[in-house]
């Protein structure tokens, strides 16, 4: 069976093959896999290298945890990267992008409006939450489409607060 | 101000009207001196581990601290429903609120801290500042409280610039700018107060030099009520993002014994002024030259006391409790000895990549690290929900070794074996700061976290390890599924499942 | 005897020929020195700790030791695959085989131990007497081995009764045989001989006083190959049942630092006489008159070091690892400080109230106690098979504090909040130790356990909330089996179905 | 809904109430119960005394730690226990008791032989297993029934060894 996935920007295709053989990209490996009955803990063998990964779904993704680090990876078996692929990418979608509430809150600061251009990584809350001020900031270039919250509202988490598009 | 007397006797039960780790921590002190404990929970704290652990628990109603920890008649009914004999507020809450520890004593219970005077002088910023001038402590430069605009503006030179616009009442950087020119002055003096006025009703300001590359060092002190205090070394507790500690160590790398003689004096001094009984820390700037400006006295037990509970080895939370309950002190200044070195570092439920937003959510899975060396004081457990009610902090993971270095070290490796799931840590934050080459070299000051240090050139190594484990998941998933139309064939096993992954595909 | 030599160098890989908590606590140490880890691993081990927290992982064949662990030729060849250039052996299998040793060393690898040939000399009873006498050591006195049965009855008069007849090749009591009266030698010579042959293939016994009263103490002592020795303070391992240690302690309650320093002294001339280098221990007898005599040499690593760690505050795995790198001791005589009181429970998969029988099984639950002052060192975790083909230890409990009387207090507590479920544990046999008296009052020897105290007077105190906890799990599950025939009627929440008994009563 | 409870020797009657009453041996609690998920742990509140106890059920019975000690507890609806009354009471089977090998080993010594007379306690069996030797006693008073092993003999967990009757 083969797959393709992805971790932060990287891609990996990979094959997994009779006899405890695995092809990453086109390298062979053998890998040895126990895992751990529900606590999601993994011990893989790759090449002997012993590596102990948690892994567990969320949000139809796959977050792995390997010495202290999260990883976000997404899984798609081949047919389905195909599909994705024919639709024009997995991760560069066309819409818009949404900023919802991490966690609830009150916004203290609404720092853009309807049709501003913001930047990624540009501030565009300030929620007040736990005791913090934290701030949301955009995930990509573009221009704000929608602000769905003013200052002093209170929000619950998952409340969509802006859309930024094209 | 001898309510001191009235404050000591034995007890035998006693109320921790606190939650999470601090409250286990003091469960834990309790039990081993043979101190039975009452623990209080709201809604979200039911199963909280200090409620399993004391040996009565009642609830105090609904989550939010407002509706339930904070409620000082709560608490008291609580002891006398339970027959409590004293309390310990642990921190945060009501820990440094006078009124709290007066109605402690009202209504006939030990208060295992301070004298509520001591608390009310401590908490108030200029009252602080003058009780310790008077007995000597330096202070930094600035101005009095309640001066008009035109006094501050005419006390500004004197003071020099950099210098800083504080609220009286302030806390957690609310109602305090920064000011580099004078030029600046008069707009910063309007803003603090609108902010000081709005944040705590309250929009009294004074004037402090800003000292610049200061490091945060604090000392350890405890006094018991026949006139003795002494002090336990330093902490250097520099390393802060927004004012909230991260990572605090027991010694300072920057503090000689000749420096931690007359800080720890100086700091005695401090708690003497005020007649201080039970433990509390002096707060300390320290600039390049080495000078040292009092800072404040939190009155009550630190977060971070378990760096100097590992290289004193004293336990500060006994020793508390046995003041309290009338005893001296167990230790005089020439027996205390610093041997080894300790770290803290605070894990926290935020994430590191993405601006330290807090990670709320269900702990899915939690292994503490062990081993050598390796404390952890934690209050969650899996399962445990990281609600917006409280502070974030997941855990103390505190690593002693004979020197820095060997501390250093052992901190990655228990960072490593640490693992959470259910919600983003700063473990990696932590680890970026064990692996910086400023910090290995002592070389930060309080700045340093927010101005010198990136997670951006933090580089992860295990893309294709997690691409692997992710992959193998979804394939057994998707395999399972398959499997469900004909169960025949189904894998009992529960262990040996992703072994037969080959023999699948053949 | 100068094999020394070629046995040190830098390393930067290690092979570690051992399982189970020893195996994670060395791995834990290379981890801080930055030394790359190589595990082996049996069949029923390939989940086990050290296997996860290892570099890289070997299977070495089926689960008995005798066709892995103790397998020269396959960890050798694990060595050579991974190119790991040193072995640590840990305790017990190939630990105090010379042959290992020497294969190590004809290999090209570092022995993280001492020289074969002090091996040879320390694992030959008779052989080590001679050595450590020549050296000025005490020893008990005795016979030389290899006498006849004649030559034996006539050595008996002056050695003086009790003495102990006791096989040349023996361990573990076996060909040890009392004698109270002279008339009862002749027999338990010709039964000791008897047993000798049968179990090592080698009837060569001798006769030795027995001590009375008598208490183990042990001398730690770490040792360079610049020859320089120190000892690391005592440890107290007179709590045994069957010759296996049970708790151990350090300091002892009955050495004093004169003492200590007299034991210590003795202890290195030990380690001197065979050119010793690494990590070992001294095992004397101590009678009441403090007298004290030479028992045998462990030539490794202790399973209770870590007493010795949380004292001195000196790591000795890592020592072990430096040494074996031809470094020099980090510390000289005059610099080791002892600090504190630790003691260590052996937490053992046994059933102290049905004769300590094993129990076997897979533990299905495990929370490792932690906050201050508390060390687990453990190579189990929940799913883990306590198997007949290994030693039924789950862990070490550690617990330090400023005087005995608090490590005491706080190994209760600990004791207290290790929750381990599936297998029956020895938990209950310390707590009642920890409570007894005696033990309180530091007055026991090396046959207390097995001959003054007892299980039976403890007294269980929780029957009532055992049955109510019982009672509900049963109530819920036939609650839960009835509403399997109205699904819709059935609790979604994980979490809140038990306090809805009452409801479902109504 | 009320239940007969057995812990070592002693007998609960226990009944559960509405309201979070709770009536033992006649005596009436307030109980308050928590358990977390699938971990077997269990939060009591008796009239606010805090008892954590982990359950699980093995072999019809259920064990319960409580600070370090292990429970065995045998639980019944009052209807199964005025049956099993009925019957000759629960514990106090007629039958024969039967030591069974608690480990896999090697049988070192058999200390009786058919027809003998044992009593409680009294070492019937050296079994060799996980490095030691290990003494199994009669579990009750009685007579040997029959001998199922000889020394040197491997056997398997829960192998029958011997039993031992009236």
């Amino acid at each position: 069976m083969k797959y393709i996935t992805t971790v932060d920007s990287q891609e990996f295709a990979i094959e997994l093959k009779p006899d405890n053989q695995i092809v990453i990209n086109g390298e062979h490996y053998t890998l040895d896999v126990e895992r751990m009955a529900e606590s999601g803990v993994y011990s893989l063998l790759i090449n002997n290298r012993s590596i102990q990964a948690l892994v567990e779904e969320r949000d139809k993704q796959y977050e792995v945890q390997i010495l202290g680090e999260m990883y976000q990876v997404q899984v798609q078996d081949e047919r389905a990267y195909r599909l994705a692929q024919a639709r024009g990418g997995l991760a560069e979608s066309a819409g818009e992008a949404t900023i919802k509430s991490p966690m609830p809150g009150i916004i203290l600061k609404v720092l853009v409006e309807d049709g501003q251009k913001v930047a990624k990584g540009e501030k565009v809350i300030i929620l007040e939450s736990m005791k913090m001020e934290n701030e949301l900031r955009s995930p990509r270039d573009g221009v704000v489409h929608h602000v769905s919250v003013s200052a002093g509202a209170g929000v619950e988490k998952g409340q969509m607060l802006v859309t930024i598009g094209d | 101000m001898n309510t001191d007397s009235l404050n000591l006797r034995k007890f035998d039960k006693l109320l921790i009207a606190n939650r999470g780790e601090i409250a286990v921590r003091i469960i834990r002190a309790c039990h081993e001196l043979g101190i039975k404990t009452v623990a209080v929970y709201s809604d979200a704290d039911r199963m909280a581990p200090h409620v399993r652990y004391a040996n009565e628990a009642y609830h105090i109603g609904p989550s939010p601290a407002r509706d339930s920890y904070l409620v000082i008649e709560k608490l008291l009914d609580v002891a006398q429903r339970s027959g409590a004999d004293a309390v310990h507020p642990g921190y945060g809450f009501l820990a440094e609120r006078s009124v709290f520890a007066q109605a402690c004593l009202d209504a006939g219970l030990v208060f295992v801290g301070p004298s509520p005077e001591a608390i009310r002088i401590m908490g108030d910023k200029q009252m602080a500042r003058a009780a310790v001038m008077a007995a000597g402590v330096p202070v930094v430069p600035g101005t009095a409280k309640g001066l008009t605009d035109e006094e501050l503006l005419a006390a500004a030179p004197q003071i020099g610039y950099p210098l800083l616009v504080k609220a009286a009442a302030g806390g957690g950087g609310k109602g305090m700018r920064p000011v580099y020119k004078s030029i600046d002055l008069a707009d910063a003096i309007a803003g603090a107060r609108r902010e000081a006025q709005a944040a705590f009703g309250d929009g009294t300001v004074y004037l402090e030099k800003l000292l610049v590359d200061a490091r945060h060092i604090e000392i350890q002190i405890l006094a018991d009520s026949y006139g003795n205090t002494i002090y336990l070394g330093e902490r250097e507790c520099s390393l802060q993002r927004r004012h909230q500690k991260l990572i605090e160590e027991c010694p300072s790398f920057v503090v000689n014994e000749d420096l931690r003689q007359r800080m720890g004096e100086v700091a005695v001094a401090a708690a003497k002024s005020v007649e201080y009984v039970n433990a509390g820390t002096v707060e300390f700037l320290l600039d390049r030259e080495k000078n040292f400006y009092f800072l404040e006295m939190n009155t009550r037990l630190q977060v971070e006391h378990p760096v100097t509970e590992l290289v004193t080895g004293v336990d500060i939370v006994q020793e508390q409790l046995r003041v309290a309950r009338g005893r001296r002190l167990r230790h005089r200044q020439e027996q205390i000895q610093m041997k080894g070195w300790a770290i803290e570092c605070r894990i926290n439920a935020e994430d590191p990549y993405n601006n330290f937003l807090p990670s709320t959510g269900i702990i899915t899975h939690s292994t503490l690290p062990s081993g050598p060396g390796v404390r952890v004081d934690t209050g969650v457990y899996p399962g445990y929900e990281i609600t917006p009610y409280y502070d974030s902090m997941i855990s103390k993971l505190i690593c002693y070794g004979e020197t820095r270095g060997e501390a250093v070290l052992r901190m990655r490796r228990a960072l490593e074996e640490y693992r959470i799931m259910g919600v983003k840590t700063n473990i990696p934050f932590h680890q970026h700061m064990m692996d910086s080459h400023r910090f290995l070299l002592g070389q930060f000051d309080t700045k340093f976290v927010e101005e010198r240090f990136s997670m951006e050139d933090r580089e992860r190594t295990n893309h294709l390890e997690a691409a692997i484990a992710a992959t193998l998941m979804a394939h057994h998933q998707s395999q399972e599924a398959s499997q469900i139309v004909a169960p025949g064939a189904r894998d009992t096993s529960n262990w040996k499942w992703l072994s037969r992954w080959e023999r699948l595909q053949k």
